[in-house]
């Protein structure tokens, strides 16, 4: 273990915040140029958990556990969240036979 | 006595409160003597306040009665002024005021606002003392307002008429033409001298320098306050319409007293215009050109009361051209003996009218000479005064106007003259139109043709009495005469004559101008015998033909119509362009189309309210790319 | 804490009258609690030093986290709005017995509301008070006029609240900016005087205060919501309209727009003043030819408050002295006018005058009494329209000749188009429905008498009212020339 | 040191595919696999707690519930109407541009200094449990309503309409 801990010494802390930047723009390019929501969903998984990338190397880096306290709620909201969010799915498949989020244009003037 | 002043406004003023609350349920008896006896207990003040003064050393006494307007510097009093001038004019006013009030009660008899036209007279008289004896410019202009708003009452009179209405409206409204030049050369003298009280302007202006600009815009102002109430050119053409009135206020008002405050004014502030003699010389020319175009109309006009009227703005124009040259003492006494004929003939007139059923038109009278002898021969007495025929009393006061016209200009005089000379020709014809000849009218009028009743003879009498010796209080030096008048004025005049210097005409010059002017009158009243008394001439119905000449002069010179197409016309077009186009469709089109604009663009934007959640996500972030540019970049 | 009562003596009746529901007696309840403003009041008036500057003040915190007290009090010129508005309001009440309004409850709380929301305004000391009243005097008579109006009412209305409301709304702007420039950030009137702001920093702010009082007065070109609102309101709602609300526009000009912003006045006085102008010939040219009688005396309003306006940007003792008197008797004339038109409009069921004609002859002692109003509002002397023209003209006079003339000429042009409407209404042959026309008689009569009377005894001895107002007037105008002049701010 | 780099790589790569593969099944695997680069790079971290998590809960629990609802809705065909490409291009557009304005706000941070472990011991179970179970007593807790509720809810959302049963 000790070794593993040690190859990771050196990295700068900005790459940490440019692989969580570049995985955080992939969620929203994903979000952007898909249509079917269960894609969408899982990109906005992939945001949230570039977030979670970024707060443990601040936490390990600062070495406060707060950080890492919060990535466990992160991960308790996304369940949650993603709970709902599929039973939103589930429901609307079910009413329009589809998951194509062009569809559900109504809430509009 | 001076002291109780204050009596002489309040005595009509009180006459109009009980007959004007009361008209309903007071009897006409009565209604008419408390009419008539407030205006004499005034007419009495009046005359023992002139007595006073007559024998008193001081000539001028001003009676403060309570604080007006009150705003820092400007402090306007009610006060009152007696002094030569203005106890004259009050004896004018509340004397021939009386008789007035005597002879309406018996012309107005059978009329159902007996009551209402006693308080409105009673106003009148009123605020015409108010006028007379204000010695502020202030006060002068609530008398001078307040007598047009009871020329318009009185005008309107019968106002189910509409025309009689319209006559009611277009005086007010030129008088207040008028009135906002007075306004103004009131702010103007407020401005200049610190204050508005005569006994503080005048000494001011005595010393100074003739001619300056200011006092020519003050008097310039005064002079258009004066046309108005005055009925000169511009704005006389209220005062032949404003005979839809009944007589008698033809006679008080638009005859005797109201219509002389333009006079009156002028007179009262001579120092003013002595100093601005380019003001006088205006008032010269429009003077006289407004007494030969009110003269020239005159000739053709078949109304008796139109005529009179027309006489009445010629006369005045005389006023203005003895003001003009100089002559305020003329002027003034012009304004004393006009008052004794014109409300003579007025009265007589009336008189006529009341006999023949309120006809008007000369063309269906005639030969009422034998009928109504006691109105005939008072206008008889009335119509050589005007006619300036000594020793009438006319002759005087005309001749001490043209007297002077002649030593300012002579083309002046001549022009005067020749005025008197149609002044003249259209008297005689309207008497002789009248009372000669045969009888024109319906049967029906002839039946019931009548000498007037007592209360109306009387007036007459009185009045024509006046006119025959009225004029001797103003005998020149030429004809051995005092000039009682003269002297008396002097305190007032005083001023303005120590720099025109006194008269310098020689006796034999000033008696060759009575000769030709007597002449003159004489020559023009044989004219209208020959041509309306001996031929029987009358005058032709209004659908014939008329030559170019008396078309103009019947149909008024179409001042009018002029009026009307140059003014009326355009302002009222202008009034609906205003509603129409800059109101409704500019202003309110642009307040309603920025509310229409905000609601288009709400339906703009809603577009953007797609519903389709990519879209929406694409805006946020386009949002937060731009915000971190902002933030970072601080672009 | 007088002042208190004063304010919520009607927002008290307003909740006691709105319990009355549908009883017609609401009327009587709301005359006799207007009355009860009015007699404290005099009360008030009877303790008042017109040399004492501000009176009665009352100052407790209020809403301190934004920097706002309760602050007010009554100087000279309060006083004379607040006797207008508590001597109309039970006037105003008066004159509407004659009609029946349905749930006359909501009708005469919402105008005691309203005269509380007034009082507010002309009574404020803080430009947040100031504000808060300025919008509660707008929201009971949107009410009335929404509710009880003609048949075009709402879409008018819409336009008028919004069209006001816009105007108050950038006034607001105006204040919250001063409000951050007071060294402690306080809404204290006291605290707005004493600032010494940039020439473009009070253009500014004199813009964004004069857009709401023009609006509110109005002024030229910003008029265009008045004849559409009062031809379209109930009477009484016309009649708070024209006789009181109009005056929160020249009040707020006098106290809030020029000593708050001396430096924006002298740069952007003149041009105010000439829309002024402008507004008097205008407007009176417009009436000429109407022939909708309310519509005619709204534009004729609109001249005369034009005339109030340009006495007031004038700026000197004879135009603002003018002005405060002027509109007292615009308020009394207006009303007047409005009320008499009422009646007209009550018996022949139009308002085109057309139709109208020989009313003279049916009912001789309102013919009087309607002429003496219109002679009030023509301003005949002795009558108390005269005392108010004359000061304002002559104060525009000593600012500017032409001005003088040009304003003067509301005295020709009133006097054509008032006497032409009365010629139309009153005299000619009386047309079929004039026929039946009945003579004033009970609650009609008193309330004309008593306004004849006013225009009367204003018209004959205006001294005791001039004199309530002068100090404070000529306290005023010093100050602000002090500032224009370049001084340091002088106490005040 | 070159582990970090060879694993960034990875989730990157792996990331790209799952949203640019057609099929949603595949996305789901893809991005199960990007999940594990992330634990990978937790126990870098040395926060052994949340790689575990991670594991479990987000590919045990979370993808599996994905992969449930694609079958259950029988979406594992290559169905979906796919956007054009000009939309397509924008999206990508947009993304970078995002990418590029963090990347800019962060290089303008200047925080460029290397990663060091302070306490390697924090990421520990022993440890995080501590501080979650002193300072973070209370979320904690609170955050099992949060739970509870959206079991809850997702049961009531799912269930079928009592009326067309």
């Amino acid at each position: 273990m000790e070794a593993v801990t040690q190859s990771i010494q050196g990295v700068p802390l900005n790459h940490y915040i440019l692989l969580s930047a570049i995985i955080f723009s992939i969620g929203v390019m994903g979000v952007l140029i898909r249509r079917n929501a269960i894609i969408i969903f899982m990109s906005i998984e992939l945001m949230l958990n570039a977030v979670n990338l970024l707060f443990t190397a601040f936490s390990a880096h600062r070495g406060d556990a707060a950080g890492q306290v919060f990535v466990f709620f992160v991960m308790a909201l996304a369940a949650a969240e993603v709970a709902i969010g599929l039973a939103i799915i589930v429901m609307i498949y079910r009413n329009t036979n589809s998951t194509d989020i062009n569809v559900l244009n109504r809430l509009k003037w | 006595m001076i002291n109780l002043v204050w009596l002489i406004p309040l005595f009509p003023l009180i006459g109009f409160l009980i007959n004007g609350l009361g008209r309903s349920f007071l009897p006409k008896g009565a209604v008419g003597f408390i009419g008539s006896l407030t205006v004499f207990l005034s007419f009495a003040v009046s005359l023992g306040i002139f007595f006073e003064l007559n024998g008193s050393v001081t000539k001028s006494f001003t009676i403060q009665l309570f604080d007006w307007i009150q705003v820092g510097n400007l402090s306007i009093p009610f006060s009152f002024q007696v002094d030569p001038l203005s106890s004259l004019m009050l004896l004018i006013v509340t004397g021939i005021g009386f008789l007035i009030h005597v002879y309406s009660i018996g012309y107005m008899h059978h009329d159902t606002g007996f009551a209402k036209f006693f308080s409105y007279l009673n106003l009148f008289v009123f605020f015409m003392l108010l006028l007379v004896l204000g010695s502020n410019y202030v006060v002068m202009f609530i008398g001078w307002e307040g007598v047009g708003l009871c020329s318009y009452l009185l005008i309107g009179f019968w106002f189910s008429n509409p025309a009689y209405a319209s006559a009611a409206k277009k005086a007010f409204v030129m008088n207040r033409i008028g009135d906002l030049g007075f306004l103004i050369a009131i702010f103007l003298i407020f401005n200049t001298f610190n204050s508005v009280e005569f006994a503080k302007v005048f000494p001011q202006a005595a010393s100074l320098t003739a001619g300056s600009d200011v006092i020519t815009l003050i008097t310039i102002l005064l002079f258009v306050g004066a046309t108005g109430k005055s009925a000169q050119i511009p704005l006389f053409t209220w005062l032949p319409d404003a005979m839809a009135g009944p007589t008698p206020v033809s006679a008080l008002i638009h005859a005797a007293t109201m219509v002389t405050a333009g006079i009156y004014m002028i007179a009262r502030s001579n120092i003013l215009f002595t100093l601005a003699p380019f003001t006088l010389d205006i008032i010269a020319v429009v003077g006289l050109a407004t007494a030969i175009l009110a003269a020239l109309i005159a000739i053709t006009q078949t109304d008796i009361k139109k005529v009179l009227a027309y006489s009445t703005v010629s006369q005045l124009g005389y006023m203005f051209l003895g003001l003009g040259v100089g002559a305020y003492t003329g002027a003034f006494f012009h304004v004393i003996t006009h008052a004794f004929f014109k409300a003579l003939l007025f009265l007589g007139a009336g008189s006529v009218i009341h006999a023949v059923s309120n006809e008007q038109d000369m063309r269906s009278m005639g030969g009422l000479k034998s009928k109504l002898p006691v109105t005939f021969y008072t206008m008889l007495m009335g119509t050589i005064a005007i006619s300036g025929l000594p020793p009438f009393s006319g002759f005087f006061s005309k001749d001490e106007i043209l007297a002077h016209a002649y030593e300012h200009s002579k083309l002046l005089w001549l022009i005067g003259v020749i005025g008197a000379m149609f002044t003249a020709f259209y008297m005689f014809r309207m008497l002789f139109l009248t009372f000669f000849g045969k009888f024109r009218g319906t049967t029906e009028q002839q039946a019931h043709l009548h000498e007037s009743p007592a209360s109306m003879t009387f007036p007459l009498i009185v009045l024509a009495v006046l006119s025959i010796i009225g004029g001797f209080i103003g005998v020149p030096e030429a004809l051995h005469g005092n000039h009682w008048l003269a002297g008396f004025l002097e305190p007032v005049f005083s001023a303005s004559e120590q720099r025109t210097g006194a008269s310098h005409l020689d006796h034999s010059t000033e008696y060759i101008l009575m000769t030709v002017s007597v002449i003159a009158a004489v020559v023009a009243s044989f004219i209208a015998y020959l041509r309306y008394a001996r031929n029987n001439h009358v005058p032709v119905p209004d659908t014939a033909e008329r030559t170019a000449f008396a078309n103009v002069s019947y149909n008024k010179f179409y001042i009018d119509e002029i009026y009307d197409a140059l003014i009326t016309k355009p302002l009222n077009i202008l009034s609906g362009f205003f509603y129409r186009i800059v109101d409704k469709t500019f202003i309110d089109g642009f307040v309603n189309g920025l509310g229409r604009a905000t609601a288009e663009a709400g339906k703009g934007l809603r577009l953007l309210q797609t519903g389709n959640i990519g879209f929406y996500i694409f805006i946020m972030i386009a949002g937060i790319v731009a915000l971190l540019v902002y933030g970072f970049y601080n672009i | 804490m007088e002042i208190l009562l004063l304010i919520f003596l009607p927002l008290a009746g307003a909740i006691i009258v709105s319990l009355f529901g549908k009883h017609q007696q609401a009327k009587t309840a709301a005359f006799i609690w207007s009355l009860l403003s009015l007699g404290f009041t005099g009360y008030l008036l009877d303790g008042f030093d017109p040399a004492a500057g501000t009176q009665f003040t009352v100052d407790f915190p209020w809403l301190l986290s934004l920097g706002s007290r309760f602050n007010a009090g009554i100087d000279g010129i309060s006083m004379l709005l607040v006797l207008l508005t508590n001597a109309l309001v039970p006037l105003i009440i008066l004159a509407s017995f004659s009609h029946n309004y349905k749930s006359p409850g909501a009708f005469y709380g919402l105008i005691l509301f309203m005269q509380s929301g007034l009082l507010l305004v002309f009574t404020a000391l803080d430009a947040f008070l100031f504000y808060v009243g300025w919008e509660i005097a707008l929201i009971p008579i949107y009410f009335i006029c929404a509710i009880w109006g003609g048949s075009n009412r709402i879409k008018v209305n819409i336009k008028f609240f919004i069209y006001t409301f816009a105007g108050s709304l950038i006034m607001l702007l105006g204040i919250i900016y001063m409000a951050q420039q007071t060294p402690d950030k306080t809404f204290d009137l006291l605290g707005f005087y004493q600032l010494s702001l940039s020439t473009s920093e009070q253009s500014w702010v004199f813009l964004a205060f004069f857009m709401a009082f023009a609006i509110k007065m109005p002024i030229f070109p910003f008029h265009t919501w008045q004849p559409d609102t009062y031809t379209e309101s109930p009477t009484a709602g016309t009649m708070l309209l024209s006789g009181i609300m109009l005056k929160m526009g020249t009040y707020g000009a006098i106290r809030w727009l020029i000593p708050v912003a001396p430096l924006g006045f002298a740069q952007w006085g003149q041009t105010a003043l000439t829309l002024a102008v402008i507004g008097i010939v205008y407007a009176s040219l417009i009436a000429f030819t109407q022939k909708d009688i309310k519509r005619l005396v709204a534009y004729s309003s609109i001249a005369h408050v034009g005339l109030i306006a340009a006495g007031i940007f004038v700026w000197n003792l004879q135009g603002l002295q003018g002005a405060m008197i002027q509109m007292l008797n615009h308020g009394l004339n207006v009303f007047g006018l409005f009320f008499v038109l009422d009646i007209i409009i009550r018996r022949l069921g139009t308002r085109d005058m057309d139709k109208m004609g020989g009313i003279a002859k049916m009912a001789p002692k309102f013919s009087i009494t309607f002429l003496i109003i219109l002679l009030g509002t023509v301003a005949l002397p002795l009558t108390n329209g005269f005392i108010g023209e004359f000061l304002l003209l002559m104060g525009l006079y000593n600012y500017n000749i032409w001005a003088s003339a040009i304003a003067g000429l509301t005295i020709i042009l009133g006097a054509v188009y008032m006497l032409r409407m009365y010629q139309r209404i009153m005299f000619g042959p009386s047309a079929d429905n004039t026929l039946t026309f009945a003579d004033i008689a009970g609650t009609e009569k008193v309330v004309l008498f008593v306004v004849c009377a006013l225009i009367l005894f204003i018209g004959v001895y205006p001294k005791p009212l001039l004199a309530i107002s002068e100090t404070s007037t000529r306290e005023l105008i010093d100050f602000v020339n002090g500032k224009i002049a370049g001084g340091s701010p002088t106490n005040y | 040191m070159n582990l970090f780099y060879f694993v960034a790589f990875l989730s990157i790569f792996f990331s790209l595919l799952v949203i640019f593969s057609k099929n949603p099944v595949y996305s789901v695997l893809f991005l199960i696999v990007t999940f594990f680069t992330f634990s990978v790079h937790y126990i870098l971290l040395n926060a052994q707690f949340l790689a575990i998590v991670n594991f479990i809960v987000y590919m045990g629990a979370i993808m599996v519930l994905f992969l449930f609802v694609l079958m259950l809705l029988n979406l594992n065909k290559d169905t979906e109407p796919m956007k054009s490409s000009l939309l397509k291009i924008a999206g990508v557009v947009s993304g970078l541009c995002l990418l590029l304005t963090l990347v800019g706000a962060v290089k303008s941070l200047n925080v460029s200094e290397p990663l060091i472990l302070k306490d390697p011991g924090i990421g520990l179970v022993k440890n995080l449990g501590k501080v979650l179970f002193n300072e973070f007593l209370l979320p904690f807790e609170v955050s099992s309503i949060l739970l509870f509720s959206a079991m809850v809810g997702s049961v009531l959302l799912a269930k079928k309409d009592p009326k067309k049963i």
